[in-house]
């Protein structure tokens, strides 16, 4: 629909063809690996809701634009979206491009669930149509911390690598680790992209950590975790969900994953009988899943219940409709939105490496 | 402390590697190649591929390392020659910064075609260099990183003598100077400068294969940072001057191995910047560079 | 016997014909002189010897084998070297580097060393700059350099391009010599000069270039009585 | 009336003899000028941009216009580095970054107003043009061209570890600009037309400083300091013979590129609300270059055109995805190859305003080739010397 | 009447070079004075210390009672930081400066600029002279107009004195040589010099430009302006230059009038041969 003329674009719904949501996601640039998972979930969830009937008996569309993980771009990418009439919004990965998404979507009355951005920030301007169903920065902090606490380390190390989300994540678990009497001996930043962090590694080596927080994503993390091993670190190597992949302990290789963890929200290889949906999943995209399908998949499930919860595509009746959830079965568990729109637990586990498949799998729900 | 210069070593033999390679094509041609980081990831999937197409992973086996590290630097070689031919060569003659903009457009091109054929996820390299390492003088070292910067050394001082001291590097510093002028000496301009693209891509995609092999890890942007780091350590060398560019490399590698210990990794970049900014403001021709004085 | 045969040449560069079938011939052994206003062709006519630019008819004809679209360092190797306009040294390289570039086609290392020895006892004044920058020299010496570095590679032919631009009197009459003496051992040479009484004095023979054509040719002798010579490149 | 214009000129020993003869005048007229026909389409472009939100004033459209015309700024103070002063910049995205950050911190953390803001923007980057120029613009351009990256660098780094700047995530909830009680926030009524949308609004406000911004630049570089500018681009030797401090037409060129940058970077803060150091990568600083080598350097109808074409590519090709990039990148390439000094380079002359030079005539007052002409052939002979038909 | 230019004991060593070695001579206002010697005898070096651009080793330059070259304090020597301060502009006069006290130079190798047209090369020597402030060119105020078209006047004047009657908006590398010559010089009056130094204005001219040069040349004398120039070819340089100074290694061999020069015997070994009258045109 490119709406000409003076009346410009807001978010008219055409009321009788398909129900545009829009969903912004890295398609280029450092992060561009991850925008194909969430647009693979989400258009998954997209096809069984319309195999289903649609909701309020019309089809659901999803139209995605790139973010590039960039603040212009997203700008313009959301945006277009508005201007192509969407109702609903179900993307945002990066949480600093997100970020000036936020007004341009509250302006034009679309809500959004945001699947993987987790940056408090998002939710602490406190406007009405932002709503969080990945665990926020504190939450997974709190499963960290708990961890750390049960193996019975006292002093612990954090490494981040200088992205909003990763710095967020590492200042939560330092505050909180220190608050629960945990030492942080070690508190670095590496810079992404790069292949070389011996100097990271070094440090540990030295100060001997009974465990490290990786807050940052798996291309750096496996190798850490094998420079740092190899420089002589026989701590526990903690990593973030921007870690948990398989591909982690390809980088990181044989014989370096052993004492490697994670935080994670739980997916569906970890949930039982969720093979179906893989399998599905792969079928629609020719690859297994990875980080954020099930995110994806899950907002745009969310969303879809709460317009039909709203019976129109009515801002404040959406808005009132995810509210309104309770308990909603999703992979990380029920959901039901706090005060802030945030998860109320955060969902998350503790998940090891599968010797024999590289995989994460559930080791802890740290429900004990 | 041994330790962080130990190091600073190791990632300056990549760096310098690399920085070779952009100081000699810019000393030729007067080129910023900013696509010469991207032949470096070339070298490293050009390997990735062919391993994997013959099946293998989780080798470590070290000939097997020097067949692939060939390999890659023939590959490398040529669309180093290749990539001049289509977008250097034609612009010889036009504004410097025109060239600037297609090597950028290059860089793009690699770099995202690249990823339509392997995928914008990290590959993890088929073959791995022992890492398990032993203490000297207070330092971890592997027997890796032994070879690791003997293999750069040798590499470097072999193009270093050959551009300072045979009569096909004096042909490459006369092009450097006025290439219509060397044409009348009898050099065969557009042979001498493929030649220097060949070498120069090879090194690079060494560097490629050497790193995937070290680190273990390669993806389609890897060349990027990398590329920039070279480009500064050339600088810091003296730009155009070998020497200067190994120095330059192993310089910036001790730079930033002693800036992330002392004032912390997020504040790494800063310290090196700051100080090669510093070092060029009280010595504007770097380490090695010669100074030019122009006649009036 | 003719070495060198240029017919009907036309250079043009965008809108400037600066050539117009230009025809002229070098006997083996000769000083060919070209004289010619500014602008007339002269050093077009060079570069176009050299392959710097390609005419856009005619042909050039070198002891029977057709150089009109040979590269640069063809012609090098066929034995023509060209002494350019406004020098070329290579600035950063020292005068030494520069003279043995002079001989990047000779594969006879010897011939290169007594070619060098030669060269240095000709222009004394190189052998004591012979570690300095190419760059920092002043014109003069610069000039020597750049003769002497064609000389390394032993032409057949010689072309020199204005060689007395700023140079001092003294050497302009040593230049006029060394090329003379160059002459005599068996180098043919065209030369191209503004000082037409010097180059006169030591041409075989000459031709007039005027706009892009050879309007003039004859005896160099002769040439130098030639009232309409006198008036306009002479000076009464 | 030739003597009114001596208190022109500063006191002066030496004065020219009058000319001897009065030099035709270049003709006026929209087609039969060059600089009326640029002035033409000057007015053209201007219109355009006033009427574009009569045609489409939807959200998309207004954002891209918008951000392609912040770009337009951007480029044109890099033009003034890089096109009229030769400066090779690889770091200019720092003074945009400089520019979005105090407008961002001073409303936001200060809660100024905006136009408050500028004054502190504007200081802030002729303060920063100062520092990294001042030790550096002593360095030939290669050198300078890795301390422009490092300063470029290191800005984006000191931004994304302070605690003032937000840290990674940045700072958003920057406010829009309002005039007085014009804020727009709600839309607004013109001509008994309705624009619902604050972007409209603030597509205004760009536009407007955007158009001051480029006459602005283009007027500099037309008078006696663009002339030093250019004077040190082509021969800094040379110019220092004329009695042009080189150093300050330099840092001149670099303090107004700073500006024009900062005042983008101050636009692009509003317009997007929000900013983070992602913005400031290098990959930006290598992408205005862009904008203006293919451009033509230098031209301002060029660094227009290359501004709007380093904007608007990608955008424009955002259906393709994943592709985009690598077509931009073939695409660049093959403009480059065909267009080598630029889409619209500063020299151009309109195609039926050429002349073409009479040939030389004959013996006495023959023409010559300078040896500085031929420096320019070069590489692989050819028959034709480039720019021979400039005429 | 006093001296305009009074350089003593100029110095300037390159590494082991001496390219200039203790060279004292004066200019008076208003003459027109030679420099000649065999190559690589330092003169264009010479200039180059005179009008700033080299920095000489030794020695002092006064034009026009205003010292060029400055003393550096003996701590700074010592200390072995004498280049890098020089280079940040302490303890130097700038080139720039020295123009705008009334020298100008033209190039032995050609210097213009080559990407703007002539008009623009010659206006651009007007910088020093020109009453244009920022604010005013920005808002294109009547006292910027009025700066501008003076600037104009006045360069057109300079090029209409040396007799450049091309086309003026040719870009420079359009030009025969000769002509960009005369542009050069016209760009350097443009300065509004008391002193021009020029480098080998003759060098690559024909007879016939030279002829006309040699009137240029008596004509900017004729403004009351002081000529130095370097040149080679004898028979201009005698009939031109009122004083001679000749230079060998660096070093003053001769100064007088050109007849005494020319019969100098040491000038005839070192720079002039047999002086044969018929080489000079
Ligand atoms: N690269 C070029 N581009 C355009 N025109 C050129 C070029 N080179 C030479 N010309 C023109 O070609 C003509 C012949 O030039 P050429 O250099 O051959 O003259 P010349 O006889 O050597 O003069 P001089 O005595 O000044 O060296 C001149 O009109 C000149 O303007
Ligand atoms: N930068 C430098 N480094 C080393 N030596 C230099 C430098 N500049 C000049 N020289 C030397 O200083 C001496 C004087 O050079 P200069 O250019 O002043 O000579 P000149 O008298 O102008 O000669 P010409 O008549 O040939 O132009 C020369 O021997 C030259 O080699
Ligand atoms: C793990 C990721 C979903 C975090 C995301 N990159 C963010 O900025 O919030
Ligand atoms: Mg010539
Ligand atoms: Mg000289």
């Amino acid at each position: 629909g490119c709406s000409s003329g003076l009346t410009g674009g807001g978010s008219e719904d055409a009321a009788d063809g398909p129900i545009k949501i829009g969903m912004l996601a890295p398609f280029s640039g450092s992060e561009s690996a991850f925008g194909e998972y969430m647009q693979n979930g989400a258009q998954l969830a997209v096809n069984e809701i319309n195999a289903d009937g649609g909701v309020l008996g019309r089809d659901l569309e999803l139209l995605v634009e790139d973010d590039a993980c960039d603040a212009t771009t997203a700008v313009s990418g959301a945006n277009k979206l508005v201007t192509d009439g969407i109702v609903a919004s179900v993307g945002g990965y990066c949480s600093g491009a997100t970020l000036p998404t936020l007004p341009i979507f509250d302006e034009a009355g679309i809500p959004m669930v945001i699947p993987a951005a987790n940056s408090n920030e998002l939710v602490d301007q406190g406007l009405p149509g932002v709503f969080l169903i990945n665990g926020t920065g504190d939450q997974q902090a709190e499963a960290a911390v708990t961890y750390a606490k049960q193996i019975g380390a006292t002093n612990v190390a954090v490494v981040d690598d200088a992205t909003s989300y990763s710095a967020d994540l590492a200042g939560a678990f330092t505050e909180q680790a220190t608050a629960a009497g945990l030492d942080v001996a070690v508190s670095e930043t590496i810079t992404p992209g790069e292949n070389d962090y011996s100097a990271v590694a070094t440090t540990l080596a030295t100060e001997q950590p009974a465990l490290v927080y990786w807050t940052g994503y798996y291309q750096e993390g496996g190798l850490i975790a094998r420079q740092a091993q190899d420089a002589g670190f026989d701590g526990v190597f903690l990593v973030a969900d921007g870690s948990v992949d398989a591909k982690f302990a390809e980088i990181a290789g044989e014989g370096y994953t052993e004492n490697v963890v994670g935080t994670f929200t739980q997916t569906p290889d970890m949930i039982e009988g969720a093979d179906q949906w893989i399998a599905d999943y792969e079928e629609l995209a020719g690859d297994p899943p990875g980080p954020y399908s099930t995110q994806a998949y899950d907002a745009v499930r969310v969303m879809a219940q709460a317009i039909e919860d709203a019976g129109d595509t009515e801002f404040d009746n959406v808005v009132a409709g995810l509210e309104g959830l309770k308990d909603f079965d999703t992979f990380a568990g029920p959901l039901t939105f706090t005060d802030t729109h945030t998860l109320s637990g955060g969902g998350f586990v503790i998940v090891s490496i599968d010797p024999a498949t590289g995989a994460f799998v559930l080791k802890d729900d740290l429900q004990g | 402390m041994m330790q962080l210069i130990w190091n600073g070593l190791i990632v300056g033999s990549f760096y310098a590697l690399v920085a070779l390679g952009y100081s000699m094509v810019y000393g030729i041609i007067k080129l910023l190649n900013f696509a010469h980081g991207d032949i470096y990831m070339l070298g490293a999937f050009v390997g990735f591929f062919t391993l994997s197409a013959f099946g293998i992973s989780n080798e470590t086996s070290i000939p097997l390392l020097l067949v692939v590290l060939l390999l890659s630097m023939v590959t490398t070689g040529l669309i180093g020659v290749g990539i001049e031919r289509i977008a250097y060569r034609p612009l010889r003659r036009s504004p410097r910064l025109a060239v600037l903009i297609t090597a950028i457009g290059v860089s793009f091109t690699l770099e995202y075609g690249v990823r339509q054929i392997f995928g914008p996820n990290p590959e993890a390299f088929p073959i791995r260099l022992e890492s398990s390492g032993f203490d000297v003088l207070g330092m971890r070292v592997t027997a890796s990183q032994i070879v690791l910067v003997v293999i750069a050394a040798v590499l470097m001082l072999v193009l270093a003598h050959i551009v300072e001291r045979t009569r096909q590097g004096r042909a490459m510093r006369a092009i450097a100077l006025d290439p219509t002028g060397a044409q009348l000496m009898g050099v065969n301009v557009d042979r001498v400068i493929a030649m220097v693209f060949f070498i120069g891509s090879a090194l690079a995609g060494a560097a490629g294969v050497m790193a995937g092999a070290y680190y273990g890890s390669i993806d389609f942007l890897m060349g990027f940072i990398i590329g920039l780091k070279a480009f500064t350590a050339a600088v810091i060398g003296g730009i155009g001057n070998l020497y200067g560019a190994m120095l330059g490399g192993v310089l910036l590698g001790m730079l930033e191995s002693f800036g992330s210990a002392w004032f912390g990794g997020e504040w790494r970049d800063v310290f090196a910047f700051g100080f090669l900014i510093l070092f060029l403001t009280l010595k504007p021709t770097g380490l090695l560079g010669a100074r030019v004085v122009e006649r009036m | 016997m003719t070495l060198l045969e240029v017919k009907d040449a036309d250079v043009v560069y965008g809108r400037v014909h600066a050539l117009r079938e230009l025809s002229f011939t070098v006997g083996e052994g000769e000083i060919v002189c070209l004289l010619g206003n500014n602008g007339a062709g002269k050093s077009t006519t060079m570069n176009m010897l050299s392959g710097l630019v390609r005419p856009r008819s005619g042909s050039v004809t070198w002891q029977g084998m057709d150089l009109t679209t040979a590269k640069p360092w063809d012609i090098v190797a066929a034995g023509l070297i060209h002494v350019p306009e406004g020098r070329r040294i290579f600035s950063t390289m020292t005068v030494h580097e520069n003279l043995l570039l002079g001989g990047y086609t000779v594969r006879d290392q010897k011939a290169i060393a007594t070619r060098l020895d030669e060269v240095y006892g000709m222009m004394p004044r190189l052998a004591e700059r012979r570690g300095q920058q190419g760059g920092t020299l002043s014109g003069g010496e610069q000039q020597m350099v750049a003769i002497g570095r064609a000389l390394i590679g032993g032409p057949k032919l010689l072309l020199l391009d204005e060689p007395s631009m700023g140079l001092a009197p003294l050497v302009v009459k040593q230049v006029m010599e060394i090329v003379a003496s160059v002459n005599a051992a068996g180098t043919t040479v065209l030369l191209v000069e503004q000082n037409a009484r010097a180059a006169l004095k030591i041409a075989d023979r000459a031709y007039v270039v005027e706009t892009g054509s050879a309007t003039l040719e004859g005896p160099a002798a002769d040439l130098a009585k030639d009232p309409r010579i006198i008036e306009a490149y002479l000076g009464g | 009336m030739a003597r009114d214009l001596d208190h022109a000129l500063k006191h002066v020993p030496l004065r020219a003899p009058a000319p001897l003869y009065e030099r035709p005048q270049p003709p006026k007229g929209v087609f039969s000028s060059q600089r009326g026909f640029m002035r033409a389409l000057g007015l053209v472009a201007v219109l355009l941009v006033a009427v574009l939100p009569f045609m489409d004033a939807s959200r998309y459209t207004m954002s891209i216009a918008t951000s392609a015309l912040i770009y337009v700024m951007l480029c044109m103070g890099l033009n003034v580095v890089v096109g009229y002063a030769g400066l090779l910049d690889l770091g200019y995205i720092a003074f945009f970054a400089v520019g979005a950050y105090i407008s961002g911190i001073f409303t936001t953390v200060l809660g100024w107003p905006m136009w408050a803001a500028l004054i502190a923007t504007i200081v802030a980057c002729i303060t920063a043009g100062i520092i990294i120029g001042a030790p550096t613009l002593r360095l030939r351009s290669d050198y300078l061209a890795i301390v422009t990256l490092g300063f470029g660098e290191i800005i984006r780094i000191t931004a994304n570890n302070l605690k003032i700047t937000g840290g990674p995530s940045g700072i958003h909830g920057i406010p829009t600009w309002s005039f007085g009680p014009w804020g727009f926030d709600d839309g607004f009524n013109l001509f008994g037309i309705d624009f619902p949308e604050r972007v409209v609004f603030y597509y205004f406000v760009a536009a407007v400083v955007i158009v001051v911004g480029v006459i602005g630049a283009g007027r500099l570089a037309k008078g006696r300091l663009g002339r030093a500018w250019k004077a040190v681009r082509d021969d800094e030797d040379a110019a220092e013979a004329m009695g042009i401090n080189t150093y300050i037409a330099k840092i001149s060129a670099y303090i107004i590129g700073a500006v024009w940058a900062g005042m983008a970077g101050q636009l692009m803060a509003t317009h997007l609300s929000a900013i983070s150091p992602n913005s400031f990568q290098f990959l930006y600083s290598a992408l205005i270059l862009m904008a203006v080598v293919l451009g033509g350097m230098g031209s301002t109808p060029g660094v227009i055109i290359g501004a709007l074409f380093v904007s608007l590519a990608p955008e424009l090709l955002r259906d393709f995805a994943e592709w985009r990039y690598l077509i931009f990148g073939v695409l660049l390439v093959v403009v480059m190859l065909f267009r080598p000094s630029g889409l619209w380079p500063a020299t151009a002359v309109l195609p039926w305003l050429r002349r073409t030079r009479p040939t030389p005539p004959a013996f006495t007052e023959a023409t010559a080739v300078p040896a500085s002409v031929m420096e320019s052939v070069d590489g692989t002979p050819t028959t034709e010397a480039h720019e021979g038909d400039r005429a | 009447m006093s001296a305009l230019l009074e350089v003593r004991d100029l110095r300037l060593q390159f590494g082991g070079v001496t390219a200039v070695d203790g060279l004292s001579f004066e200019v008076r206002e208003g003459e027109i004075l030679a420099v000649i010697g065999p190559n690589g005898a330092g003169k264009t070096s010479a200039f180059n210390c005179i009008s700033g651009f080299y920095l000489p080793t030794a020695g002092s330059v006064v034009f026009d009672g205003k010292a060029i070259v400055r003393a550096v304090p003996a701590i700074w020597r010592r200390l072995g930081l004498v280049n890098l301060l020089q280079s940040f502009g302490f303890y130097r006069v700038l080139p720039s400066r020295v123009t705008k006290w009334g020298m100008a130079r033209t190039f032995q190798n050609l210097r213009l600029f080559r990407e703007l047209s002539v008009l623009e090369n010659v206006t651009t020597a007007m910088h020093a002279n020109l009453r244009e402030g920022f604010w005013s060119t920005l808002l294109h105020t009547p006292g910027y107009r009025r700066a501008e078209a003076a600037c104009v006047r006045e360069a057109r004047g300079w090029l209409d004195f040396v007799g450049f009657e091309d086309d003026e908006q040719l870009y420079v590398t359009q030009l025969p040589y000769g002509e960009q010559r005369r542009v050069e010089i016209a760009r350097a009056l443009a300065t509004s010099p008391k002193l021009l130094l020029l480098d080998e204005p003759a060098a690559g001219l024909n007879f016939n430009e030279k002829q006309t040069l040699m009137r240029l040349i008596r004509k900017i004398r004729g403004l009351g302006v002081a000529v130095v120039l370097i040149e080679h070819d004898m028979g201009l340089v005698m009939e031109l230059a009122e004083r001679i100074v000749v230079l060998n290694y660096g070093k003053e061999i001769a100064d007088g009038a050109p007849e005494d020069v020319k019969r100098n015997p040491a000038v005839i070994e070192a720079y002039l041969g047999v002086y044969e009258s018929e080489d000079a045109s």
